[in-house]
């Protein structure tokens, strides 16, 4: 493909000013894609972008705060990028971002539940994409799947598909796919009683393994060793197995990325056991675009929750 | 950990809703609980000493006592752990007297929920550690905001213990209300014989420095250690040449500004020295009048000034200094009470405000002393006083009643008396507040000796007929009869409000102030003259409106406070304050984007960023610790961990 | 020590040590009768509460939360509320996504003299979680709580 | 002057007073003020803020036969004056409308007069002036009323004497009809509007469950 | 000046006692451009004696007017007549309470469909055309005139129903005649009761209280008392002879209708103004006009009292 010789063209014309190129290379199946840190131009032969390039890798950049990095960006983890440089969390002179006009990921939730009958993801041998379609070879048979019916969620509303800052682009940028964000998949859920809500995170919460994965694939939880979900001073959190700390974690989770969560989507893909931990981040992400007028990793400035005006137009106080 | 609990019957304040010695028992089911027990007043000596003995006694390593608000006796109680041998942080509170027995009626729940409390205290007391204070030096001089006698009393007193005084005062000179009085009450001596010479030895005291015409631009710092900017208003007359002579105010021609210092009873000059005493005796140009400044030529004042004083360059000056203690004493205001339109709303010459009587009572005033009536300068033979207008009037948003007078009248219609022997005072009152020493006495006297008129009942309306005013009200002792007055002069006994720009003053001191603009006392009995900031005393009608011997005798209670906090050479700092866990800290910088008081500074500890906070600058607000998503920076004493503690104590059930 | 035979309600204050903390006081001082649900936890400013500690209370049993502090401009610490009030309206607005009614939650500014306006809050805040009646209780780890209990008082 | 045993009050008409008018009546500190404004204050036998007291102090008859009540013109004075935000006028105005209910005589004149208004209103749509004088005089003998004015009014042409007749005037009479027959009773209508309320509740209920 | 249609309401005093009042709205309205249409219908808005024996009754009168208006289109009302106003306000302030609107849908059997406002003719002139507009239209300068303006207790009153200019001190009208060019005299008694509706019934309330008035405003040398209220009027002009029977005064002071000086000023024809229905004639306060005026021209200039006053004696019988 052209886009991917591009791509790694100028992942080569930048290996000698940096440490490591951050892209994706192919993973264990050919339905996964992972990670790739490059620093020789055999490592850039290995790069490889589309529609399996899931991972977000503005997650690695925090820990390497302090040497120059260059980092292949789908646009929305330049949002992220971009929300770590306006809390300062990484340095814009020492990180070097290499975008492209993304098509959307997959959402290997949605592939296994294609396949259904047919099939496990780990027995399909080899895939094809052509045009909308996906021509996946398992058990000796091809199967053909629309790639719309697999295309991950957060694509469905992409805004910004071109990453927003790039020192180099590669390719024309594409028309997004939405102009706002309208919220839709909080409007089915909240199409939902409070008391059926309760519920559903009651019965969700239930299968938490209490294994943070979610939290580690967050680019924006810097924490990371220090995380209050396992610390004894501050004890916020006992380690029962209790849906109430379980449930608990999610907010604290969701909380703490209150005004900076991007939307990227990987806690939710990192969840092992299939628990929709987005939505409470995008609830937020909805009441802090509403009340400030604020997209994190898009708007510049400080972030809403680490600053004030006298004056809160948008706030409606009780009158009481 | 070995926690004794005192639950305190505070009398029957407490005891007569809460089963205190049912608390008390329950008390021993609470974790590390090892003594309870009830006490009729825990404050009092008796009660300070069971604790103590307590202590040593069971081997205590903490202490709970549920009584009253730790706002009142916190302090208290911690000297009283501290004189037992424990860290005096070991130690906390259960308000179940304001929180509990005073505000609920069922005995049952009132326990119940005074137990809850005392088990929530217990569970944040399991977490406290030892604090200790940090020494710091403090700056041994004093800011008094407002030179009336209030501002007086506190910078004299201040200046005589020893302490370096500065003065400012928003007008050109000192005085304040009490300098416009012609005579006091209740011995009707004169106002100006009183204070004068305090005027003149705040002038002559090696150890104050006045600012006239000059307000308190900013204020930073913390107690011990503030810095003050204070702004010194352009008067256009260099103050260090003017002598004073007056010879400018003579030739002034302009001749139509309104007299500030006489309440606009007759014009003054554009360049004045408001009052033949004022301190310091210096002349000043109100340039919205001043030729010079409105018609861009005149200069007659530059030209006959003897020592060349006077210059239309100059420009406003910023002085800034350090203090360590300050006396706010900015006095009131006659509230405007030309909202009163049925009184005329100031359309009737003849209808003046009792300050404006003052003036005309005044022999230094614009009549020298003869009462005259503005509309045709002749002398009124019946005047009729009216009372609370703009107190006591929920209608105008002024419930409160001005305290001061009911006194002025009576004083006012004595005056009138001596002034004009053939003239006749109307009073109307709604209530005759007169509790102090020698006052109801007084009241007493204008009506049997001096044959005033007193009617109980408001006026509802004045209107003019002839050269005569109608004043038609009610006397309600004769049951709601009709009556009319024809009056030649209407006194209005306005009443007063906190002074002109108070909220932003309260707002630069970091001080409360209530919905009138009156700035908030640290506890109504316990600590009148203190604030809720350390080091910001208050006196005067700020606080609430008083009369000239309650600002006085307040003016010297704030000296007092402000003597004391600086007699000492080093001062405590509050150990309640933000700590770095510099393990834990990731360096992210958010405590520091936060912290209002630029308190916490990045620190590089081997190569890495962490964030420290500087002890002394903390004032331990505790934003930094709701900031940190890892819970790095904690607030001594209100720990994430304690605050949890207490969460879960109430929530356990 | 149950909650008095169900009249009550657990009701969590936190409240800023200078401003609200002492206009409850003042409400006391003057007498001014209220329901005796609410327990107040004292902070020193509203800008130390974190929400968490809100979610704390409601994930934990609390059928309602209120918080007070001081007026805007008012903030004993400058601006410690401002940062409160978005945090606070922020944390409101999370709760319908987990199925809590934001009405369990309230924010509010009092100042240390007004005793009656506390009153008036805490008399409106709890009929409103009255009228919502006792929050549903998550599900703890039951056995794991009552070991804990029975370990308490070993701890020493 | 009979002794008022203050400690058994009729808590009740306060409280009625208190409910119909809004306002509540413990405001008043007695300054005064709606006497001392009140126009009509010199053909009162009880002075309005006296009144006031004794709402205060439950004297429920003595109140009510006040010929105050009557002579008061609703001129608004004592409402716009009280210190304290008290709605005099409509404290007065609902203590006349307890007077009508109780049968209270009030002042003949000025009852009758009002009466006749009312019935003139009810007999045309709008008040026919020479109708409601001649009702007037008629009902409290009082013939000669202002019989001085008619020769000044008559020829500019200001009183007709046939009525000017609205073509609504059986909707009037339906109006006053109906407010006799006690259409507007406050429980009444309360208890139509929450039956309504209720039906409203249950229909919404069937269209969720169907849906 | 752009076109303004309101609907409007006469009150039935419009009919009888103050045809002058009416006659003289609808003549300056239409001067201004002022498009009126009558509520079609209309019927008696319960008055005084209807607010005494109830407010639910008081406000079904007023509100069937309004069911009246919306059957025409009309929103939006304005009326000559305080008491009217005060009435018709108080109904749509009222019934902003569901319970009470309830009430009156009790008694009417129609309820209103839309919001409604009404205002009084006064303030439609004084806020919505505006005294500049009003000034500039001014062909008979009522200058030399000296008047007081006496608004009665409604016009302003209940301040939190009228929300028109102040309930102590109004100053509405006296701009108003300012705007003339008369010479308005502070008249402090503006809005002192004149003994309402108590002329029938107790007439000492009339004599008394319009009595105080008339004193005072002979004493401040008024050559006319300018009204806004047809009760006001009555009381004052229809009454004037009682007034001074009893009081043993001689006054002769004309009782005009603000309309109709407004009306004057703009050059409508005197006989649409209704001059000839008041009792006083108002021809004495023109002559005054005039004369004053001649004495202010020759004491200023020593020239010939001719100039720009054309005024006649108003036409007034």
């Amino acid at each position: 493909m052209g886009m991917q010789k591009e791509l790694q063209a100028a992942i080569k014309a930048i290996l000698p000013e940096v440490d490591c190129v951050i892209g994706w290379g192919s993973g264990p199946d050919p339905l996964h894609g992972a990670p790739l840190f490059m620093r020789s131009e055999d490592d850039a032969n290995r790069f490889a972008s589309g529609f399996f390039a899931v991972n977000n890798p503005a997650l690695f950049l925090p820990e390497y705060k302090g040497k120059k990095v260059a980092v292949v960006v789908k646009g929305c983890d330049a949002r992220s990028v971009g929300q770590l440089l306006s809390e300062g969390l990484i340095k814009r002179e020492e990180v070097s971002l290499i975008g492209f006009p993304c098509q959307g990921v997959v959402d290997h939730d949605k592939v296994a539940a294609a396949l259904g009958e047919k099939g496990e993801m780990g027995e399909v041998t080899a895939v094809l994409e052509e045009g909308d379609a996906l021509v996946l070879t398992l058990r000796g048979e091809t199967v053909r799947l629309n790639k719309a019916d697999v295309t991950a969620e957060k694509c469905m509303r992409c805004q910004y598909p071109n990453a927003h800052i790039a020192d180099t682009f590669v390719g024309e940028k594409r028309e997004p796919v939405a102009t706002a964000d309208d919220f839709a998949d909080l409007a089915v859920f909240e199409a939902m009683s409070l008391e059926e809500r309760q519920a559903f995170w009651e019965k969700e919460m239930s299968r938490c393994i209490r294994c943070y994965a979610c939290r580690n694939a967050c680019p924006l939880c810097v924490c990371r060793d220090h995380c209050v979900a396992t610390s004894r001073d501050p004890s916020w959190l006992t380690q029962a197995d209790s849906v109430k700390d379980k449930l608990f974690f999610q907010v604290i989770h969701a909380t703490h990325l209150a005004g900076r969560c991007t939307g990227c989507g990987e806690c939710q893909r990192a969840c092992p056991v299939g628990i929709p931990v987005l939505l409470l981040k995008r609830s937020l992400a909805r009441s802090v675009e509403k009340l400030f007028a604020y997209r994190a990793g898009i708007d510049e400035g400080t972030p809403p929750l680490l600053t004030f005006t006298l004056e809160e137009p948008t706030i409606k106080e009780r009158s009481w | 950990m070995r926690i004794g609990v005192f639950i305190c019957h505070c009398g029957s304040n407490i005891g007569g809703t809460v089963d205190c010695k049912s608390v008390a028992e329950e008390s021993y089911a609470f974790p590390d609980v090892v003594f309870s027990t009830d006490t009729m007043y825990a404050c009092s000596e008796p009660g300070q000493q069971g604790i103590i003995d307590a202590i040593k006694e069971h081997n205590l390593s903490g202490v709970v006592v549920a009584s009253c608000t730790p706002r009142m006796h916190e302090p208290t109680f911690r000297r009283a752990v501290e004189r037992a041998g424990l860290n005096r942080y070991m130690f906390e509170m259960a308000n179940i007297r304001e929180h509990v027995s005073w505000i609920g009626k069922n005995k049952d729940a009132n326990t119940n929920k005074a137990a809850e409390l005392v088990r929530m205290a217990v569970s944040k007391l399991r977490l406290n550690r030892d604090l200790h204070s940090k020494s710091f030096p403090v700056t041994k001089r004093v800011l008094v905001i407002g030179g009336g006698v209030a501002g007086i009393q506190a910078a004299l007193d201040c200046a005589d213990a020893g302490l370096d005084v500065v003065l400012v005062e928003r007008e050109p000179s000192i005085g304040g209300k009490m300098s416009k009085l012609d005579k006091t009450f209740p011995t009707v001596d004169c106002s100006s014989c009183i204070l004068g010479p305090r005027m003149v030895d705040v002038a002559q005291h090696p150890n104050i420095t006045l600012y006239a015409a000059a307000e308190v631009e900013s204020v930073s710092g913390y107690v011990g250690n503030f810095e003050v900017t204070v702004r010194k208003k352009a008067t256009y007359v260099d103050w260090d040449k003017c002598t004073g002579c007056g010879l400018c105010t003579e030739k002034c021609p302009s001749k139509k500004s309104f007299d500030r210092f006489n309440e606009g009873v007759g014009p003054t000059t554009a360049i004045i020295i408001p009052f033949p005493q004022a301190i310091p005796k210096k002349a000043s140009i109100t340039r919205d009048a001043c030729r010079q400044f409105t018609k861009g030529k005149c200069g007659v004042c530059a030209k006959i000034c003897p020592t060349g004083a006077i210059n239309y360059e100059q420009q406003d000056e910023l002085v800034s200094m350090k203090v360590g203690g300050i006396v706010a004493a900015t006095g009131y205001d006659l509230m405007d009470w030309t909202v009163y339109e049925e009184y005329g709303a100031g359309r009737y010459p003849d209808v003046i405000t009792s300050l404006q009587y003052e003036r005309l009572l005044s022999a230094s005033g614009p009549t020298g002393g003869h009462v005259k009536r503005p509309s045709d300068g002749k002398e009124p033979k019946n005047v009729v006083f009216i009372q609370c207008v703009g107190s006591r009037d929920v209608s105008i948003g002024r419930p409160y009643c001005s305290g001061f007078c009911c006194m002025y009248t009576a004083k006012q219609a004595i005056l009138t008396k001596d002034h004009i022997p053939d003239s006749q005072s109307f009073v109307f009152y709604m209530d005759i507040r007169s509790p102090g020493k020698g006052y109801d006495e007084f009241t007493r006297r204008v009506q049997e000796e001096y044959g005033a008129q007193y009617i109980r009942g408001r006026v509802s309306l004045i209107y003019p007929k002839g050269d005569k005013l109608i004043v038609r009200g009610v006397d309600t002792l004769m049951g709601g009869q009709q009556v009319d007055v024809e009056a030649d002069l209407v006194v209005l006994a306005v009443g007063g409000e906190a002074t002109q720009g108070s909220p932003q003053l309260a707002e630069k001191l970091r001080i409360s102030y209530d919905s009138y603009g009156f700035f908030m006392e640290g506890h109504p009995k316990l600590k009148p003259v203190e604030t809720n900031t350390a080091g910001v005393f208050l006196a005067g009608s700020c606080q609430g409106l008083k009369d000239i011997p309650s600002s006085v005798a307040q003016g010297s209670a704030a000296a007092a406070k402000a003597i004391g906090l600086l007699s000492k050479d080093m001062l405590a700092s509050d150990p309640q304050i933000a700590q770095v866990d510099m393990k834990r800290c990731v360096g992210c910088g958010k405590c520091i984007q936060v912290c209002p008081f630029k308190a916490i500074k990045e620190v590089d500890v081997r190569g890495q960023i962490k964030a420290e906070v500087i002890e002394t600058v903390c004032q331990g607000c505790g934003l930094c610790n709701a900031t940190c998503p890892q819970g790095a920076v904690q607030l001594s004493h209100f720990t994430d961990n304690q605050i949890l503690a207490e969460v879960e104590a109430l929530c356990r059930f | 020590m149950s909650v008095l035979e169900g009249k009550e309600l657990r009701i969590v204050g936190f409240l800023c040590n200078w401003c609200s903390y002492g206009g409850a006081d003042t409400a006391g001082v003057g007498r001014f009768s209220q329901p005796t649900d609410l327990r107040i936890v004292r902070v020193p400013c509203s800008g130390r509460i974190n929400p968490l500690f809100i979610m704390k209370a409601l994930l934990s049993g609390a059928d309602g939360v209120l918080v007070s502090g001081c007026h805007p401009r008012d903030c004993h610490y400058a601006e410690g509320n401002y940062y409160a009030r978005r945090r606070l309206e922020v944390l409101k607005g999370l709760l319908p996504t987990l199925g809590i009614d934001p009405r369990r939650f309230e924010y509010t500014w009092v100042s240390a003299s007004e005793g009656q306006r506390w009153q008036h809050v805490v008399d409106t805040f709890t009929q409103q979680v009255h009228t919502l009646g006792p929050a549903k209780r998550l599900p703890d780890a039951p056995e794991l709580a009552a070991l804990a209990a029975r370990l308490e008082p070993l701890r020493n | 002057m009979e002794t008022i045993d203050l400690t058994r009050p009729d808590t009740a008409f306060i409280r009625e007073v208190e409910k119909e008018s809004g306002q509540t009546v413990s405001k008043c500190y007695q300054c005064g003020n709606c006497s001392a404004g009140c126009p009509m204050s010199f053909a009162y036998d009880i002075p309005v803020s006296r009144m006031m007291r004794l709402v205060q102090a439950g004297q429920k008859e003595a109140v009510l036969s006040a010929k105050s009540l009557w002579m008061c013109a609703t001129c608004e004075t004592c409402t716009q004056r009280c210190p304290n935000n008290i709605d005099v006028a409509k404290v007065m105005d609902v203590c006349r409308h307890m007077a009508r209910r109780e049968g209270k005589g009030g002042v003949y004149a000025v009852k009758t007069f009002w009466d006749a208004f009312m019935q003139s209103v009810g007999m045309n749509g709008k008040v026919h002036e020479i109708g409601l004088m001649v009702m007037y005089m008629l009902r409290t003998g009082r013939v000669f009323t202002d019989v001085d004015l008619a020769p000044k009014a008559l020829p500019k042409g200001k009183m007709s004497i046939l009525p000017h007749r609205a073509k609504g005037r059986k909707e009037v009479a339906d109006i006053l009809r109906r407010f006799h027959e006690g259409a507007a009773d406050e429980q009444k209508v309360q208890a139509r509007l929450a039956a309504a309320e209720q039906a409203g509740k249950q229909a919404a209920t069937q269209e969720g469950g169907r849906s | 000046m752009s076109a303004v249609s309101l609907g409007y309401y006469p009150g039935c005093s419009g009919l009888g006692t103050s045809l002058e009042y009416d006659a003289s709205t609808r003549a300056v309205c239409r001067a201004l451009g002022i498009t009126l249409q009558d509520i079609p219908d209309w019927t008696c808005c319960g008055s005084t004696p209807a607010h005494t024996v109830d407010h639910v009754l008081s406000s079904a009168l007023a509100a069937r007017n309004f069911a009246q208006a919306e059957t025409a289109g009309i929103d939006d009302v304005i009326t000559p007549c305080p008491s009217c106003l005060k009435n018709l306000r108080n109904a749509l302030e009222h019934m902003e309470d569901d319970l009470f609107r309830a009430r009156v849908d009790a008694l009417t059997e129609r309820p209103l469909t839309r919001p409604h406002t009404v205002k009084s003719v006064l303030q439609v002139l004084v806020e919505d055309i505006g005294l500049d507009a009003i000034k500039e239209k001014v062909t008979r300068p009522l200058t030399g005139m000296k008047v007081v303006p006496y608004y009665g207790c409604l016009m302003t009153r209940p301040a939190s129903t009228m929300r028109f200019d102040s309930p102590e001190y109004p100053m509405s009208m006296d701009n108003l005649l300012a705007a003339l060019g008369a010479e308005v005299l502070p008249f402090p008694l503006k809005v002192e009761c004149c003994g309402a509706s108590f002329g029938i019934p107790k007439k000492e309330a009339v004599t008394r209280l319009s009595g105080k008035l008339l004193d005072l405003a002979a004493g401040l040398g008024a050559h006319a008392v300018v009204v806004a209220c047809p009760l006001c009027q009555m009381n004052l002009d229809l009454r004037q002879e009682q007034i001074n029977a009893a009081n043993n005064t001689h006054h002769a002071l004309p009782v005009p209708y603000f309309t109709q000086l407004v009306g004057y000023a703009l050059g409508v024809p005197e006989k649409e103004l209704g001059f000839d229905k008041l009792i006083m004639p108002l021809a004495p306060a023109f002559t005054a006009m005039q004369e004053a005026c001649a004495k202010a021209t020759a004491v200023a200039e020593k020239k010939p009292a001719a100039g720009k006053t054309e005024a006649t004696a108003g036409g007034a019988a």
